[in-house]
């Protein structure tokens, strides 16, 4: 009896993270004999993915994945798969808790730690640097309004000033995701502040897009820092233009997802929260780590 | 008094030639290609399909009396967005805390009061500045967007009501109460373009404003009041929809103009002004509807929906001009 | 005496570069049908919009009976009993004939409701009035423009007007439909109305007005009793001058050939026509509106596929797949429709005089526009087109220029055959001479022309030999000596030659 | 005389509303934060709107010639990866002309669409919005491209060079611009355009080829946004799929403030360089001042419908329209 496994991704195509993500799924499950895959995506669309639960549900799959476009909007769709008697697995970003009683397992990143963790990357580097008490940061964060970015964008504001209390955040500014808005936005910021000792932004495509102004600029010293290493930020890393980021493999995530639904389907007991760890990754340790493959 | 039904039903009649070579697309290939037992023409998953086109067929309604007008509306999707803030936050206000569950048609009349002035408010830059409506919508399609995040910042706003969540996905005669809303809407939009003096007015303006004018017609008020339904329209569409959901992402909404629009212009609207029908508009809305989960059903990719979606709006394109070609006597110009 | 019920009194209007209306005075008794002529450009259309409060002027008044009145909308002229039916088509062509009628003030039940039981009746009855084929549900872009003008003046018969104004209403009407026009204009008069009438063809003024008044340049040239005037007393206020009305260029050598047509048929819009015409000559088509004539012209300018027959040039037979085909073979035509076929309304005069000719006006790798001036000029002295430049707007001409314009820009094509479809439509009387003499002078020179005219007087002036067709067939072929307007009225109606009598 | 002087006024007023709204815009801007008019920020925000403006070049064909295109932010994507893609596979010599021949194939499909099966513009570029967005996807097979070597290559001159001190993309919008400028102004090409947005059936009764003029003006407007792909992967020598993603409303934008009418027949190319930089300028000036995104939104959003209100107002010599 093969396991029909029915997944509404969030939004395939905005970023090459998802889309890896995509085909890693569809491979693992093509992998596994027992398993039966429906890949849809939501296009971003919280009203399309609601659809999509209800379409895997009148379908009739055995369990559904789903990468909420909205934490909350979905969740009285999840109930409604909960109420079909189909298990639910959320996958790369946690549905609100209101929505816990419905489903099984979430599986995924912890985008809070991540951002906390960049924070400490940025502070060991000004700390080595000596200019801990003086460093200013801007921030470039992820599209306005998705949960990864939101929670990124918290661990890292709420973290810094807990390492390093005197280094200020002088601007904040969104980059949609995008390597050319946020070089352009990196731009604007190298015109109207003289001294910028650090960038963070909310993944590496952000990153190298505000590496690209500061190249351009002829501004050296900044140190970058990412989340979601990509393989042009490890390229950078490797290059030495590019302090840090954090390890986080679209593989691991799609696989991870897909063996809790089937470990769920197999009757077996699974950790309600199921980070899998996304390390540090800095030019110091980026030895230990293959280059990403998006 | 409508002009000749006849050259009008098969204008229309595109789009409901296409619903059916879709329906019989994916119920032979959903045999082959889904994981589901089930057909694709179940009753169920008809029914289902009906509720989901109420999102965008709210909205599309309002947008074929404004696009016959002679105007368009792209800030709908941010008017949208905006109403279903508006519409969970005020939920949590403390001034009507006291209310218990009656704050749920407060914060409907609420939200839907702020979308009609929202549209009203197009309406009214678009007759006293002579600004052309696309400049004008796509100018508050950022405004909008841009009031959203000033208000509730980055954000989603949530307010899970269950009361409203079941009146939301409760069932009467076996449709969705979205289905319901998106019926009724059709009905009142159908009765207003085709019954009423306002609707053939509307007709009249976006055929010929200069003539309208000439005879006498208030356009400007008219224009207005055509924004101001469809604002409602758009809010009308986020309170149903986010009844049920309980939660709005600022980013709600983005490209439902373009999806409207669409689907209004599949239906038969002219781009124009002065032709179109809230009937062939509901078919342009299921079309396209149908599309989406019938490649689901088929279980393709998001490169290949990306591309087929495409291609069949143009193919659909391809089948209403050759639905209409009057053969050779035909002007060639 | 009574009092009148329209007066106007030192009107000025100046649109930028333009003193269009320059102290303009007159008044309307009841009851009177009072004539308002001039040359195109005038100031005729710009002065009855200001009376329908399309335009503001930027002085003088206008009073109704006793009061004086400001129009600052055309709902407000309408509210004053002042209807204005339009020289250019103001109709909305998706909807139908009843809403037409009655745009603006539909019939109203409850909640909104249309009334359409009340309008269909209502239409009906003024339709029939009209005499005029259709019925109310017709929509009006499926209608002829003789038609729809028809639905224009049906406007007239809506409400109860105090003064009624057609400007030029029959310049697309057919005789049958002038008659209908005439006697609705006689049933207004008899209710008291007043009635001022744009035109330009004389022998309706002197059959129908009671006054004229003259326009020139934007000037007033005053006002006459009609019995006690004649035409070229009128024209000589209009213009300034006396007007030569001879047919020069009289009779000159036939050449060969130019064009010959057999048994060329378009599916239902004609059939089997044949007919050829020569270098030097000049020849007229007539007919009823409807008889096919305007699709005959387009299959020649290669807008049509024919479903059968050979068009030869020159004696070699031709495939004419575009307009740009048959300009290439030397073939020009002056559309039907100025506003929708003829002219780019957003463009300046001159660009549209010499659209055609892009291609070959040439320097270097641009367009010559040294030439296309002079180009504009040329035909701007020869055909007397009243702009301030040539970069005006064609848009903002009046009538009788744009027509020019039009006529202008194929006649600069210098062509081998060239087809004029009702040619001087809404041209005043001295342009309209020019441009017959124009017509004649072009077939001296070797020109093929073929003129499309519903005007009898015109075709019987300017033509060698008159095509006269009914319902899409070529009835009969006339040459000048044996054409008389009674036989040609035989055969434009369907009678054959010898069946009559 | 009095009139004439003020009728002068207005015409300048007319002509020139859009750049007068634009130096209004500077002047302000440059109050708030001096750094503004610095000649390092001006170079910057040029060169970061010379991708969008080369395409709203483009567009500003399509606009005139009476059509829309919303595909050409999709088509900016799939130019980008796909130079990238085969920089490294067959090198930039070929990479080039190999990318310029597939964008153009893409705009005369559209151009045949649009131009000879009359299609509706709005829809078929919706659809092809959609259409190579997952052309893309299927070529990238989503990842993000990038080429291996980023120093070595000369690839980088078209975004990242200099010539005279000044950005080379600055140089390619200036030259294309005056040059498509000159074609659309002084040509019997542009003026065929004009004549067939403004009223294409008496286009063809003038003989204008309709269906082929519209064909072009599609060639056209990918030709320059297979340049400004080029311009992008040039100037971060690797791309996402989505780096055009949404740019196609910004261009529409930039064209409708330049004053080009939707309806067709009317727009200049000099008006549209205006709008583009008028765009480029809020963004940047906004960002200086330090303002949230969200404002910019609503910023923006004023200052399209003042700057389009003012060139329209200008033209009819009235504030509000007279529209009852
Ligand atoms: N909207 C406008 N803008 C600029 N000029 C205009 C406008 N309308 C009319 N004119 C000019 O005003 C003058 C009078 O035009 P009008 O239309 O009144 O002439 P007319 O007497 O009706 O001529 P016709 O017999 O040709 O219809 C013309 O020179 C015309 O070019
Ligand atoms: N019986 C009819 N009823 C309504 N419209 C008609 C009818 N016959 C023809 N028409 C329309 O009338 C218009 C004029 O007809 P057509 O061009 O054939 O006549 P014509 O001989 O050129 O007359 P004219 O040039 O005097 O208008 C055409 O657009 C045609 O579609
Ligand atoms: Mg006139
Ligand atoms: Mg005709």
């Amino acid at each position: 009896e093969t396991m029909k496994i029915g997944i509404t991704q969030n939004n395939v195509g905005v970023d090459s993270y998802q889309t890896t993500y995509e085909k890693a799924f569809i491979a693992a499950a093509a992998a596994n004999a027992d398993v039966e895959a429906v890949v849809l995506d939501a296009g971003g669309d919280v009203a399309r993915q609601i659809a999509q639960v209800e379409d895997l549900i009148q379908q009739g799959v055995d369990a559904i994945i789903i990468w909420p476009t909205n934490g909350e909007a979905v969740i009285p769709a999840v109930r409604k798969a909960h109420q079909a008697g189909i298990p639910v697995i959320v996958t790369n970003s946690n549905i609100a808790e209101a929505g816990f009683d419905f489903v099984k397992s979430f599986s995924g990143p912890d985008n809070v730690t991540q951002g906390a963790r960049s924070a400490e990357i940025m502070c060991e580097k000004f700390t080595a640097m000596g200019v801990e008490n003086e460093a200013k940061v801007v921030h470039i964060t992820g599209q306005p309004g998705y949960t990864t970015a939101i929670e990124r964008a918290k661990g890292f504001e709420d973290r810094l000033p807990e390492v390093c209390p005197n280094v200020t955040v002088v601007d904040t500014q969104p980059g949609d995701w995008n390597r050319e808005k946020s070089q352009q936005v990196m731009e604007a910021f190298l015109v109207k502040y003289d001294d910028i000792d650090g960038v963070y932004a909310g993944d590496d495509n952000m990153g190298v897009g505000a590496l690209n102004a500061a190249k351009a600029a002829g501004r050296e010293g900044i140190i970058f820092v990412g989340a979601t290493n990509f393989a042009v930020g490890y390229e950078a890393m490797a290059a030495g233009d590019y302090w840090g980021s954090i390890y986080q493999s679209p593989v691991d995530d799609a696989e991870a997802a897909l063996k809790t639904a089937i470990d769920v389907l197999g009757g077996k007991e699974v950790p309600f929260l199921n980070y899998f760890d996304t390390p540090k990754i800095t030019q110091d340790n980026m030895g230990d780590y293959t280059k990403p493959v998006f | 008094m409508q002009v000749n039904k006849s050259s009008n039903a098969l204008k229309s009649g595109a789009i409901w030639g296409f619903i059916v070579l879709e329906l019989i697309f994916f119920s032979i290939a959903g045999e082959f290609l889904s994981l589901s037992d089930k057909a694709f023409m179940d009753t169920e998953n008809m029914l289902l399909l009906l509720k989901q086109s109420a999102p965008i067929g709210i909205i599309a309604m309002g947008m074929t009396l404004v696009m016959v007008n002679g105007n368009i509306d792209l800030s709908v999707g941010a008017t949208f967005a905006i109403a279903a803030m508006i519409l969970l936050d005020s939920m949590t206000w403390t001034v009507f805390a006291g209310l218990g569950d009656w704050v749920i048609p407060v914060a409907w009349v609420l939200a839907l009061a702020v979308g009609t002035l929202l549209g009203a408010l197009n309406g009214l830059i678009v007759w006293k500045t002579g600004v052309d409506a696309f400049i004008v919508t796509l100018g508050s399609m950022l405004g909008f967007r841009g009031l959203v995040f000033m208000v509730n910042g980055e954000n989603p706003t949530s307010h899970l009501n269950w009361t409203l969540v079941d009146f939301a996905e409760a069932k009467f005669l076996g449709f969705a109460t979205a289905t319901w809303f998106l019926l009724a809407v059709t009905l009142v939009i159908w009765f207003i373009m085709a019954k009423t003096v306002h609707g053939r007015n509307a007709y009249a303006i976006g055929n010929n404003r200069e003539a309208a004018v000439n005879a006498g017609i208030r356009v400007g008020p008219h224009m207005v009041i055509n924004f101001a339904i469809i604002g409602f329209l758009a809010a009308l569409s986020a309170v149903v929809f986010y009844s049920e959901s309980g939660s709005v992402n600022p980013n709600d909404g983005q490209l439902y103009e373009l999806w409207v629009i669409t689907a209004v212009v599949l239906g038969g609207t002219k781009i124009t002004g002065g032709a179109g029908s809230v009937i062939g508009t509901l078919g342009g809305v299921i079309a396209i509807q149908l599309l989406r989960k019938g490649l689901g059903h088929i279980g393709a990719d998001t490169s290949t929906v990306n591309l087929v979606i495409g291609l069949i709006l143009i193919a659909v394109l391809v089948l209403d001009r050759q639905l209409n070609v009057r053969g050779k006597e035909e002007l060639k110009v | 005496m009574t009092d009148p019920v329209l007066r106007l009194e030192n009107i000025v209007k100046t649109f930028p570069g333009v003193r269009a209306l320059d102290g303009v005075s007159f008044s309307v008794m009841p009851g009177e049908v009072h004539a308002l002529m001039g040359e195109n450009g005038a100031g005729k259309s710009t002065s009855m919009k200001v009376l329908g409060g399309i335009y503001q002027p930027d002085s003088g008044d206008i009073f109704m009976g006793e009061k004086k009145v400001t129009m600052s909308g055309p709902l407000e002229a309408k509210s004053m009993g002042i209807v204005f039916i339009h020289q250019e088509l103001s109709l909305a062509e998706e909807l139908s004939v009843a809403e037409n009628i009655y745009l603006g003030e539909l019939p109203r039940k409850s909640f909104g409701r249309v009334d359409w039981a009340r309008l269909a009746d209502q239409t009906n009855a003024i339709l029939k009035k009209l005499n005029v084929s259709f019925d109310a549900k017709t929509r009006v872009g499926d209608l002829s423009i003789a038609n729809q003008q028809m639905v224009e003046i049906a406007r007239a018969l809506t409400v109860d007007a105090k003064a009624v104004i057609f400007d030029e209403p029959t310049a697309s009407l057919t005789d049958a439909e002038k008659v209908v026009l005439f006697d609705v204009i006689a049933d207004l008069k008899a209710d008291g109305v007043g009635i001022i009438y744009i035109s330009h063809r004389m022998e309706e003024i002197f059959k129908i007005t009671d006054r004229i008044s003259i326009l020139r340049d934007g000037q007033y040239q005053g006002t006459v009793v009609t019995a006690d005037t004649n035409e070229e007393a009128v024209t000589q206020m209009m213009i300034g001058r006396a007007l030569d009305l001879s047919r020069n260029a009289t009779h000159h050598d036939l050449g060969d050939v130019a064009l010959e047509v057999r048994g060329l048929s378009c599916g239902k819009l004609y059939q089997d026509v044949s007919f050829e015409v020569r270098r030097g000559e000049v020849v007229g088509f007539y007919g009823l509106i409807g008889a096919g004539r305007t699709e005959i012209a387009e299959t020649l300018f290669g807008l049509r596929d024919p479903s059968s027959g050979q068009i030869l040039l020159d004696g070699q037979e031709v495939r004419l797949h575009s307009p740009a085909d048959a300009i290439a073979r030397g073939i020009s035509l002056v559309p039907e429709d100025r506003k929708g076929q003829g002219l780019i309304l957003g463009m300046s005069c001159r660009d549209n005089m010499t659209l055609p000719q892009v291609d070959t006006l040439k320097a270097g790798p641009f367009v010559a526009e040294r030439a296309e001036i002079d180009i504009f000029d040329q035909y701007r002295a020869r055909l007397d087109i009243r702009t301030p430049s040539w970069k005006t707007q064609a848009g903002n001409l009046s009538g009788g220029n744009q027509q020019k314009i039009v006529i202008g820009k194929w006649l600069s094509m210098q062509p081998k055959v060239l087809i004029v479809d009702e040619p001087t439509r809404g041209i005043d009387v001295g342009s309209k001479s020019e441009i017959h003499k124009l017509l004649r002078e072009l077939a001296a020179q070797g020109y093929a022309v073929m003129i499309i005219s519903s005007e009898m007087p015109e075709v019987l002036h300017v033509s060698d030999r008159i095509v006269a067709m009914y319902s899409g067939r070529i009835m009969r072929t006339f040459t000048s000596d044996e054409v008389t307007e009674d036989n040609l009225i035989q055969a434009i109606s369907g009678i054959k030659s010898g069946q009559a009598a | 005389m009095a009139t004439m002087t003020k009728q002068q006024i207005g015409g300048i007023l007319a002509r020139q509303g859009i750049l007068i709204a634009f130096a209004v815009f500077m002047i302000a801007f440059t109050f708030a934060n001096p750094k503004f008019l610095s000649v390092d920020n001006v170079l910057s925000v040029v060169r970061s709107s010379a991708i969008l403006g080369v395409m709203a070049l483009g567009v500003t064909f399509v606009v005139i010639g009476g059509n829309l295109d919303l595909s050409v932010g999709s088509m900016m994507s799939f130019s980008t990866i796909v130079v990238l893609d085969l920089h490294d596979s067959i090198g930039p010599f070929l990479a080039i002309p190999a990318m310029f021949a597939m964008t153009l194939c893409l705009g005369a499909f559209i151009g045949f669409l649009v131009g000879y099966l009359r299609l509706n513009s709005l829809i078929v570029t919706l659809g092809m919005l959609s259409a190579i967005h997952g052309l893309t996807l299927t070529y990238s097979g989503g990842k993000n491209m990038d080429i291996a070597d980023k120093e070595g290559t000369w690839f980088s001159v078209f975004g990242q060079g200099t010539a005279l001190g000044i950005p080379v993309p600055i140089l390619m919008f200036i030259a294309l611009a005056a040059f498509l400028g000159i074609v659309l102004a002084k040509t019997a090409f542009g003026r065929k355009v004009y004549a067939v947005g403004g009223n294409g059936t008496a286009a063809t009764f003038s003989g204008i080829r309709r269906a082929r003029t519209v064909f072009l003006c599609y060639l056209l407007s990918s030709g320059c946004v297979a340049t400004a792909g080029l311009m992008q992967a040039s100037r971060s020598l690797g791309s996402q799929n989505t780096v055009g993603q949404g740019l196609e409303l910004g261009v529409l934008a930039a064209v409708i403030l330049g004053g080009a009418s939707l309806l067709g027949g009317s727009g200049t190319i000099f008006k549209t360089v205006i709008g583009v930089l008028i765009l480029g300028f809020i963004q940047n000036g906004l960002l200086l001042m330090g303002l949230q995104f969200y404002v910019q939104f609503v910023v923006t959003w004023v200052i399209i419908i003042l700057a389009v209100w003012l060139d329209i107002a200008a033209k009819r010599g009235k504030l509000w329209s007279p529209l009852a």
